[in-house]
């Protein structure tokens, strides 16, 4: 109850009784809760009880009150450390692969097994090629990404870092973090990449 | 659940509703029709599908409506309205382009009873839905593509 | 018909010309036509069946079960559920509260259903029993009693849970379920934050789902959403799942209850 | 075996309008399950509803009906308390019939 405790005892008292549902003196809700998001869960197959843990930005990012403007900071230099350029120095790989990655939503659920490839799951959130009706619009659309902001080296290095690790970019993004979080491969990536920029690709159509 | 009436029917295996109907003495045996028309449900193209039901080349025509969504959020489930408006119309069938079996359904239509039916459907893929209706003894035909999407996140 | 506003209002907002929106009315027609004649009334009639069947070691029916209005008392009773109930001394869902009447009336224990599987055995008895009881709330509204001090507890570890982001993915519930008009694919997401997609959310499950020709209780709603997640498994009328339950209805409270509803 | 159906009727302007929801799997015999083997076709083929005794549709599937199948039709005539019997039969041989009275 970070958020309550720092008004004044009057002023909480207010906002409890409009709201019907404060929480009692002295409850530690939060703690709670951490307790509860381990003893609720088990683990089932690739699913391991590992998950429930949190990482210091996901802790931060799931704070009732978001994190300061400079914490927000600190997560994302934190996190810029983590993006891994390609090794060769090629950014791109083949589009129709990389079409392929972004239609499929599947992988790391307790139905999936160890050692499949995983989808991008792009499709679920961003518009991408127009002959697509079934995106998600939890993103912005992607739709002619390449056509529309070029492909100079600070764009495709930007791109590259925001698939490795978007919250490198913002903190509290709703991005998964693709290469840091090894759900995508850094060839994978590359067909990504190559998905958005290629002037081929039905994405810059 | 009126288990009794359902085990009396269970008991009758393989014969089709009619034939236990007849049984039965519940119709008299001329209403009954003639069993599921195998070659038609198993026809794998158009043409054999309509051979089949003994429609030849059935002629475009305005009077047979199809009612179905443009797009269908979820191919399991995808609606099907037939509305003809021709004269004695006595059977409607509903057959899916690209389906692994075309013919979908068909329905018989007694004097009496309304030129209209509405089922549902499942589609593999985006298809042409075909709506066939014989009337006076001839064939009509109207078409129509519904476009099958992925709805969730595919996990 | 919000739905259908709010769907073709986000396609014509986000994407503009006529195709997305176009769409968006297509949808709408394709939701209206299957809206008659929802299979989960062949559920509700299993489980009124079920329910008034002598079943388990005790060979007893459900009609004494207790869901908070008294025993046998069907009508109404999900509307005010989750609630507490003292003899059990928790907060309890109407899985979990069926589960307490399996075990105590009928001697079924709870294990059946919280280890089995999905549309199978007891879990799937428990489907149709669900759909009995939230017919019989239909048109009702949502009425939690928000005064008692276990039901608020539970609340506030619900909306805790619901913005926990943890697993490979950084995911929480509100990643989907946090904003007014946003879609997985052609999905619509309810802002289960607000009044309105909470209504949407809680007053529609659980329901016939077309994908799969099952039906689905919150319970199983609740487990496939943390599966997408890519969390550990939330184990069946645990703890997480009923705050969760918890915080939707009571974010839902006065709306109208639809169930059992029909989803994609 | 196979669970009830929901047949309900109603008169209106002249015709009793009916609509039933089966409950049957559809199994087309063409879908694998998880172990991947394919899970054999299982699905009504024949369905008559019939007004009192008088046969009033008739109908085929194929294995292209969606599962727990919904049919709607109409008729003319009909009077409130009228029986209406629906009636299938499947490729197992599993059949099954239910009636409900006009509202």
């Amino acid at each position: 109850m970070k958020a309550v405790s720092i008004l004044r005892p009057a002023l909480a008292a207010l906002l409890a009784a409009t709201a019907g549902l404060s929480a009692a003196a002295g409850e530690d809700y939060d703690a709670q809760t951490r307790e509860m998001m381990q003893s609720s869960f088990k683990e089932n197959g690739i699913a391991s009880k590992y998950r429930q843990l949190q990482l210091d930005f996901q802790k931060a990012c799931s704070a009732l009150v978001p994190p300061s403007a400079a914490a927000m900071k600190q997560i994302e230099a934190e996190q810029m450390q983590t993006v891994r350029w390609p090794a060769d120095g090629k950014f791109f790989g083949d589009w129709k692969e990389g079409e392929k990655i972004a239609q499929s939503g599947r992988g790391l659920t307790w139905t999936d097994k160890a050692g499949e490839s995983n989808g991008g799951g792009c499709y679920n959130c961003h518009q991408l090629a127009p002959q697509e009706l079934s995106f998600g619009t939890i993103g912005p659309s992607l739709h002619r990404y390449g056509k529309l902001r070029g492909s100079d080296e600070g764009m495709v290095k930007y791109t590259w870092g925001k698939l490795w690790n978007a919250k490198a970019y913002n903190a509290c993004s709703q991005m998964p973090r693709m290469g840091d979080a090894h759900i995508l491969s850094e060839a994978q990536i590359k067909h990504v990449m190559a998905y958005l920029f290629d002037p081929a690709s039905p994405v810059n159509q | 659940m009126d288990h009794k009436r359902r085990d009396t029917l269970k008991a009758g295996g393989g014969l089709g509703v009619f034939s236990l109907l007849v049984a039965a003495g519940l119709i008299k045996p001329e209403l009954a029709e003639a069993a599921w028309n195998k070659s038609a449900f198993e026809a794998k193209n158009l043409e054999s599908a309509l051979a089949a039901l003994g429609a030849g080349k059935p002629g475009d025509s305005a009077d047979v409506q199809l009612n179905t969504p443009d797009i269908a959020e979820n191919g399991s489930v995808v609606p099907v309205g037939v509305v003809s408006k021709l004269p004695n119309t006595e059977q409607i069938a509903i057959l899916i382009e690209k389906n692994p079996n075309l013919l979908a359904a068909k329905f018989e239509i007694p004097a009496g009873t309304a030129a209209e039916v509405q089922t549902r459907v499942k589609m593999g893929q985006t298809s042409d839905i075909y709506a066939v209706v014989k009337a006076d003894g001839k064939f009509y035909v109207t078409k129509k593509e519904v476009k099958v999407t992925l709805g969730g996140c595919g996990g | 018909m919000r739905k259908t506003l709010g769907i073709a209002a986000l396609a014509a907002m986000l994407v503009g010309g006529a195709q997305a929106q176009s769409t968006a009315d297509e949808i709408a027609k394709y939701r209206e036509m299957i809206a008659d004649g929802n299979p989960a009334e062949l559920f509700e009639m299993e489980g009124e069946s079920l329910w008034k069947t002598p079943r388990g070691p005790k060979k007893a029916t459900l009609e004494q079960c207790d869901l908070g209005q008294g025993p046998g008392v069907v009508e109404g009773a999900f509307a005010r559920m989750p609630r507490y109930f003292a003899d059990t001394g928790r907060v309890q869902d109407l899985e979990s509260r069926l589960l307490t009447c399996m075990e105590t009336l009928q001697g079924i224990p709870a294990s059946a259903v919280v280890d089995g599987d999905w549309n199978k055995g007891e879990r799937k008895t428990m489907d149709a029993l669900a759909a009995y009881v939230v017919t019989h709330s239909r048109g009702q509204k949502i009425q939690l009693d928000l005064a008692n001090p276990q039901t608020r507890r539970m609340y506030e570890l619900g909306k805790r849970a619901f913005y926990y982001r943890s697993g490979p993915m950084d995911f929480s519930c509100s990643t989907c379920h946090g904003e007014d008009g946003k879609r997985i694919r052609l999905q619509d997401l309810p802002n289960l934050t607000h009044k309105e997609g909470a209504i949407a959310a809680w007053g529609s499950w659980p329901a016939y789902r077309v994908s799969n020709s099952q039906f689905w209780t919150m319970q199983h709603r609740l487990n496939d959403c943390f599966r997408q997640q890519r969390t550990a498994e939330p184990e069946f009328a645990s703890e997480v799942t009923v705050a969760l339950s918890v915080y939707m209805a009571a974010t839902a409270q006065g709306g109208v209850l639809q169930t059992p509803g029909l989803k994609r | 075996m196979a669970n009830p159906m929901r047949i309900r009727a109603a008169v209106k302007d002249g015709f009793t309008e009916v609509r039933v929801l089966m409950s049957h799997v559809m199994e087309t015999g063409q879908r694998k399950d998880s172990s991947g083997a394919l899970v054999p076709a299982h699905f009504i083929t024949e369905l008559t509803a019939k007004h009192n005794d008088r046969l009033v549709l008739s109908a085929q599937f194929g294995p292209s009906v969606s599962t727990n199948p919904y049919l709607s039709f109409k008729f003319e005539g009909g009077a409130k308390g009228d029986k209406i019997v629906v009636s299938w039969v499947d490729n197992k041989g599993e059949s099954r019939s239910d009636e409900a009275q006009i509202a």
